[in-house]
């Protein structure tokens, strides 16, 4: 068991969760060098496991999933631990891994109780590690859960502002999503099997099976996709997501905007559209409608907004819409475009906050009408947002392009006029993000200076600068040179292509 | 005229109801107690008709309303026994004014 | 030719885009210029060795039986959509690619050497500097993109240095708010570009240029059938791109951003907004002009706007008083001209209309001079900001005497854009007349009347500045010759503006390689110099020496002149669908519907569980006969349920 | 057919049954409820009398009537002063228990009524069926170990009635 690879990224949080145990508030040095230990062992497994995925898929290896274990461990129900990658979650992990290591780094000061702040934080790192790896839909879920409840907690005690009634919207909201992604879940186990045959929870062998009823496929997707969709934050259950981002900490919204929304869109793609192929293709229109809706609706709404993190938290609407948008068009390329949106998305929304973080606790406002000319003060945290800015206004070089150039040249494929005319909504989504983050860049860092106590504040320090490092260099990375990652992931789709034609026929 | 199974169960129907009654509108918590005796009286009674009417010829019923008797004669004395107690200590017999367990 | 030179011209810049903004800091001010200058120098140098090379060098790659090729010199993967939708990343070498390398680097050349003096007291130098080879580096790849997306890619990279040196002085509020609108506009208008990439390419199956234009019947043929509300695909396709050159190229109604795009650094002005990235609507429609001539609709729409932007932007440039605003309404003007030029040139035998390719060649032609000149007169403008501290005429007046370079580069240039033998703009504006008069009398017409009107605002501008009356001021404030940084490059442009009609232009430049006579046409040349001369005259007569024609010229129609004064309100227009429309009722009231409906439904499940659980709370109250009363109707109900389940 | 002494004898208990029942639900003083409440087991005792069962209803009187009435008593007077009204009731929940309390009579006398199975033989039929119950039998079913006899719960309830006198001298005991 230990022999694969795979479950080093949920042994490793555990170690560092372990590691803090025997740690005390009072010592920082020991609580930092734990964590960074063991983001930077996180981040180079992940790495490690790209390069090697990607020399494995270039030897000509084509199998679905790669690096695949299964260990019963509650046989009545066929639960397993059953683990394996295909190249989507093999980015998934190291987009996590980046985040991880650069939350890390951005909730350097975090004060009080640090070390229960990095427990809980290393037990939400758990979670959506496995979850990523997972491939057994129960395991699946039950590391979504271990995701989701430390969020509560972190909120609640470490946020700011309306903090527990934040905490408790974002997760209540998000159980109440996962109430029905159980359902949904338990609905696919049933029915998994094909005449006669026992159930599984294994992903892969439903697919293989492909046994699921097309009656019960409309509810059961409806139910999954709703359940994974509340936390991609869609339309209209996505006000979950500016009020949680408002109050969260730091490294906590750079988490959760950056990974723990993707878990929406993956699920999405691996449970609802991959396992209920028939259901997608016939349903995805609503979503489709609702998606579009997220789009502009997210952008326009962010339009307005005062508060730094809110126009963050609706700008991850809107592109988050973007996300399942492209995924339910359902061909190679717009799915290629979700996966890049994901990935781009988690990269800058995490860098978007650790500067308005890095911003709030020196200026202690996060009201953009009462900043203002902080590029002259700080410049390199002004130069730092002003690139998240245009990475997420979609500035070529940058990860935002790529990703939404991919979802609108798929999605322009379907070639009727209802998809059409929501792909042009979608594109008109890039206008309006222009409008939001030049409206804040030009209030927040430029112009006068708004408050002169501003005057007296110091610019980036060493780990902030390593933080933002990180993440520019992964967002301009991704940018510059898009297609490996369309290597990485060509073969995951083959199956769900296949899939839904066959549905279709 | 016979003195059929049913003339004897109504006098214990009502008076189970008036101990119902008793039980739930009652605030001193000796009134409640004596509610009670009324309750566990009707059932006692219950056991012996039946006992009587239907299963002449064994007295299942009967013991079980001796066991029952010394069972309330010993739940009547621990119940007094707190209630006195309370009584000591905060002065109160009302049942809405002793919600604590400390005061 | 090798790769080495195509990859080093585009990489000098973005190197140095690099250095200068990583390094700068570290920098000095002296360091971070001579880098800068000797950047773009050895860029310059490079691409004229390419340019020379394509058009004189006679290689089979280059030159086949007399016509020009389109030769790709490298064309590397970079994004593959689908199998066939392959974004590639290259350097088309063509004649108007070759040309605009030398335009570009020169100008951009002469901007870093100007600069250095210009832009030595501020802060941020270092950043000045990196700026600009950004935006070299942008405009570079994107005249020498293979495929429509390269294009984009660059296009909406050159917005974004735009942007930046638009608000280079950041602190100012204008010029802040000025960048703002200049990103977004042409936002605005890329969307189009994107929509149209989109279909266009759905359709084709391809981005490449080569092959769209090589053969742009297949395009027809491939998009044949498909309608939209009317129009072909293909016509809606190509109108959407041209909104991209529209939004860039500052046509109406897309053309509100340039005036107030004048805020960043003059040099900038020069660089930018006069000689290279709003001639990128018109380099876009030139690079797509085979597939534009098969688009009757999209070219005469290309025309009407064209016309319609160059009448407008030269009356409202009459009425200005910012000098570097008339200058950007110039050109306004000029560029609309050059759209005019492209949109009446054909070259397929459509029945019924025999064009030629004059158009093109033409409208080209005027591009390059255009650079060459206005960039001239902006340079020549900020030698007089840096002088007088204000960009307003009122404060000039009488220069000539202190500013003697000044005024005379500025005056070639003046001649030059009002169409005067024989510098250069005389040249080019005499094939475009000739072009639009073969096509109809009308667009002569009115695109003479278009260039009377710019002869005269020209010199209107010109004798404010440099005759009418010495401000006072310069008493204590004595105006004087720039440095040589900011001199030789004005010497330099007034040169090319001198000579550079007399470059064989439809030798190199045509449409479809094959080259092209230029011969004057004397009734077109006469028309249009009797009318510059005439408005020349005109102008002199009314602002040569100080008297109060203007304001009786200006009471004559007061209505008239204020609007043109306020640019016919186009600005009150758009503040009120953006800030009131869009911003005040539909941004807002979504904001409000997300809190108050969507949001307040969300907390209205959980006031209602809230509420649930208090109005069920007093059952668990602990009250032990509640509990038994509970119990005991609850007993009664199962009875009763269970007997009539029973019956 | 009954004999009329012991129908009369059933009117007169079973009416003072109910009366009383019903008087010591609703007094307001607590002495006349404990009073009542003797009365009304007393009746009990004097049915099981009725029905056959001595040794029940002398139990009965023993216990309940003469040792249970005497610990309420005491009760009452120790924490009372005799002259002294119990608080009157809340109305809403007076009238819910009465409620609650109709509705059970009318349910299980529509039980009752509707009942086959106990439309059966009366009283001196099923007292002729069967041979008086002598203290011997008790004594077996209590001590026997066999089927119908009953030691285990006898020594339970020993047990409970030996923690009960030990429960109750802790809990009275003065701290």
């Amino acid at each position: 068991m230990f022999a694969n690879i795979l479950i080093w990224f949920v042994i490793i949080p555990i170690l560092m969760m372990a590691g803090l145990g025997l740690c005390s508030n009072k010592g920082m040095d020991a609580i930092r060098t734990v964590m960074v230990v063991g983001s930077t062992a996180l981040l180079a497994l992940a790495i490690w496991l790209c390069v090697d995925f990607l020399g494995l898929r270039a030897a000509g290896v084509t199998d679905e999933m790669l690096h695949t274990g299964s260990w019963i461990w509650y046989a009545p129900l066929n639960i397993h631990l059953a683990v394996g990658v295909d190249g989507i979650s093999v980015l998934m992990l190291l987009l996590s891994a980046i985040i991880v290591f650069a939350g890390t780094f951005a909730s350097w000061k975090i004060n009080p109780l640090p070390k229960n702040f990095f427990l809980w934080y290393c037990l939400l790192s758990t979670g959506v590690f496995g979850f990523f790896i997972s491939i057994d839909m129960f395991t699946m879920f039950m590391f979504y859960e271990v995701a989701l409840i430390p969020m509560y907690l972190l909120i609640g005690f470490w946020g700011t502002g309306r903090k527990e009634y934040s905490a408790m919207k974002l997760t209540l909201m998000l159980m109440g999503g996962s109430a029905f992604l159980m359902l949904g879940l338990l609905g696919i186990y049933w029915h998994s099997a094909p005449q006669g045959g026992e159930p599984t929870w294994n992903i892969l062998e439903i697919a293989h099976n492909s046994a699921i009823d097309p009656s019960w496929q409309n509810l059961l997707f409806c139910f999954t996709f709703v359940g994974f969709g509340v936390l991609g934050a869609m339309f209209p259950f996505h006000t979950w997501s500016p009020d949680g981002h408002a109050c969260a900490p730091t490294a906590v919204s750079m988490l959760h905007a950056g990974v723990l929304m993707k878990l929406g869109g993956y699920g999405c793609f691996r449970i609802a559209i991959y396992l209920l192929p028939a259901a997608a293709n016939e349903l995805a229109w609503i979503f489709i409608i609702l998606t579009g809706i997220s789009i502009v609706y997210g952008a326009f709404s962010a339009c307005v907004q005062t508060d730094l993190k809110y126009i963050n938290a609706y700008s991850s609407v809107s592109h988050c819409g973007m996300v399942l948008f492209a995924l339910l068009m359902l061909n190679q390329t717009a799915m290629t475009g979700g996966i890049l949106q994901m990935l781009s998305h988690g990269l800058m929304t995490a860098l978007f906050f650790a500067l308005i973080g890095m911003i709030y606790g020196r200026t202690h406002t996060r009201d953009i009408r009462q900043m203002g000319g902080l590029m002259r003060i700080m410049p390199y945290l002004g130069v730092c947002y002003m690139i998240a800015g245009f990475a997420s206004l979609g500035l070529p070089g940058l990860s935002g392009f790529v990703a939404e150039m991919t979802i609108f040249f798929g999605s322009f494929q379907d070639a009727d006029t209802f998809h059409r005319i929501f792909v042009i909504c979608a594109c008109s989504a890039i206008v309006t993000t222009a409008v939001y983050i030049l409206r804040v860049v030009g209030k927040l860092l430029l112009g006068p200076v708004q408050d002169e106590h501003h005057l007296q504040l110091t610019d980036a320090t060493w780990w902030e600068r390593l933080a933002t490092v990180t993440l520019i260099l992964c967002i301009a990375g991704i940018g510059c040179f898009p297609n490996w990652i369309n290597e990485a992931i060509q073969h995951s789709f083959v199956p769900i292509i296949n899939a839904i034609q066959n549905s279709a026929v | 005229m016979d003195l059929s199974i049913l003339w004897y169960l109504i006098p214990s129907v009502i008076m189970f109801a008036c101990g119902v009654y008793g039980f739930v509108t009652r605030k001193n918590m000796i009134a409640i107690l004596i509610s009670l005796e009324l309750i566990l009286n009707s059932a006692d009674l219950n056991f012996v008709i039946f006992n009587r009417f239907l299963f002449p010829g064994s007295m299942e019923g009967m013991v079980f309303t001796l066991f029952a008797i010394a069972i309330a004669a010993a739940e009547t004395a621990i119940a007094i026994a707190i209630i006195i107690n309370i009584y000591r200590s905060i002065g109160e017999m009302n049942i809405r004014l002793t919600n604590k367990m400390k005061n | 030719m090798g790769v080495t030179l195509p990859i080093l011209i585009l990489c000098l810049p973005l190197f140095m885009f690099l250095l200068l903004g990583i390094g700068g800091v570290k920098m000095t001010k002296k360091t971070a210029g001579v880098l800068g200058i000797l950047g773009m120098g050895t860029c310059m140098t490079l691409s004229y060795i390419v340019a020379f090379t394509y058009f004189f060098s006679g290689d089979a790659a280059f030159i086949v039986d007399g016509v020009r090729q389109q030769f790709q010199v490298f064309d590397v993967t970079w994004l593959a959509f689908t199998q066939k939708l392959v974004v590639n990343l290259g350097f088309l070498l063509d004649p108007i690619s070759a040309m605009m390398l030398v335009v570009i680097t020169t100008i951009s050349f002469m901007v870093h050497l100007y600069s250095w003096g210009y832009m030595e007291g501020e802060s941020g130098f270092q950043r000045y500097y990196a700026f600009l080879s950004l935006f070299s580096f942008s405009m570079l790849g994107l005249v020498v993109a293979t495929n429509i997306f390269q294009m984009y890619i660059f296009w909406e990279l050159v917005g974004v240095s735009s942007y930046l040196l638009i608000g280079f002085f950041y602190k100012l509020p204008s010029a802040v708010s000025a960048s703002k609108k200049a990103f977004i506009v042409t936002r605005f208008a890329d969307l189009g570009f994107l929509i149209g990439i989109l279909i266009l390419s759905y359709y084709t199956n391809t981005f490449n240029f080569v092959e769209m234009t090589g053969n742009p019947f297949q395009v027809l043929a491939q998009t044949h059938g498909a309608t939209f509300m009317g129009a072909s695909v293909l016509t809606w396709a190509m109108v959407l791109i041209f909104t991209g050159g529209m939004g860039k190229s500052a046509m109406m109604p897309l053309h509100i951003w340039l005036p107030d795009a004048m805020e960043g650094p003059t040099p900038v002005s020069a660089l930018i907004h006069a000689a290279t990235m709003v001639v990128a609507g018109v380099y876009l429609v030139a690079r797509m002009f085979p597939v534009y001539c098969v688009v009757e609709t999209a070219m005469t729409f290309i025309s009407v706007v064209g016309a319609i932007t160059a009448f407008y932007a030269a009356v409202v440039a009459c009425t200005q008083v910012d000098i570097k605003r008339v200058l950007a309404f110039s050109t306004i003007s000029q560029i609309a001209f050059m759209m005019v030029s492209l949109g009446v040139a054909r070259d397929y035998n459509i029945p019924g209309v025999h064009y030629s390719g004059l158009g093109y060649m033409a409208g080209m032609f005027h591009l390059f001079t255009h650079a060459m000149f206005k960039a001239l007169l902006f340079l020549g403008a900020g030698a007089l900001i840096h002088a007088v501290h204000s960009n307003d005429y009122t404060k000039m007046g009488g220069l000539r005497k202190y500013m003697p370079v000044t005024h005379w580069t500025f005056l070639i240039g003046c001649l030059a854009i009002a169409g005067i033998f024989p510098f250069s703009g005389f040249f080019s504006k005499d094939e475009m007349l000739a072009a639009m008069f073969s096509s109809h009398w009308f667009w002569g017409a009115w695109m003479t009347m278009v260039a009377g009107l710019t002869a005269f605002y020209m010199f209107r501008l010109y004798f404010l500045i440099f005759w009418w009356e010495e401000n006072p001021d310069y008493a204590h404030h004595k105006p004087h010759d720039a440095p040589w940084q900011m001199s030789i490059p004005l010497i330099f442009l007034a040169a090319v503006s001198c000579v550079a009609g007399f470059i064989p232009f439809g030798k190199l430049v045509t449409w479809n390689g094959a080259p092209y006579t230029i011969h004057i046409e004397p009734a077109v040349a006469a028309t249009s110099l009797t009318v510059a001369v005439v408005a020349i005259l005109l102008a002199a007569k009314m602002y040569m020496k100080k008297n109060d024609i203007p304001t009786k010229v200006k009471n004559l129609c007061p209505g008239l002149w204020t609007a043109a004064y306020h640019r016919f309100y186009w600005d009150e227009i758009y503040q009120f669908v953006t800030h009131k429309i869009i911003f005040g009722i539909i941004c807002r009231s979504i904001a409000w519907f997300d809190r108050h409906v969507i949001d307040a439904t969300m907390d209205g499940f959980a006031w209602l569980a809230n509420k649930a659980s208090w109005s069920i709370r007093g059952m668990q109250s602990g009250n032990v006969q509640a509990y038994v009363l509970w119990y005991f109707l609850g007993a009664l109900a199962i009875i009763c349920v269970t007997w009539l389940c029973l019956i | 057919m009954d004999s009329v002494g012991n129908i009369i004898l059933y009117f007169v208990v079973a009416i003072a049954i109910v009366v009383f029942s019903f008087m010591a639900v609703r007094t307001t003083k607590l002495l006349r409820a404990a009073t009542y409440l003797l009365f009304v087991l007393i009746g009990s005792a004097i049915f099981y009398f009725q029905l056959g069962y001595q040794f029940l209803g002398a139990v009965q009187l023993a216990v309940y009537a003469g040792g249970i009435m005497v610990l309420f008593v005491f009760a009452i007077l120790l924490t009372h002063n005799p002259n002294e009204k119990a608080k009157p009731l809340e109305t809403h929940r007076r009238i819910a228990g009465a409620i609650a309390a109709g509705l059970g009579v009318a349910c299980l006398t529509y039980a009752l009524c509707t009942m086959p199975l106990l439309n059966g033989a009366s009283l001196s039929q099923c007292l002729a069926a069967e041979e008086p119950i002598t203290m011997k039998m008790i004594g077996t079913a209590f001590t026997g170990t066999n089927r119908m006899q009953y030691l285990l719960p006898f020594e339970a309830v020993s047990v409970l009635l030996l923690a009960c006198i030990i429960g109750g001298v802790v809990v009275a005991r003065k701290r």
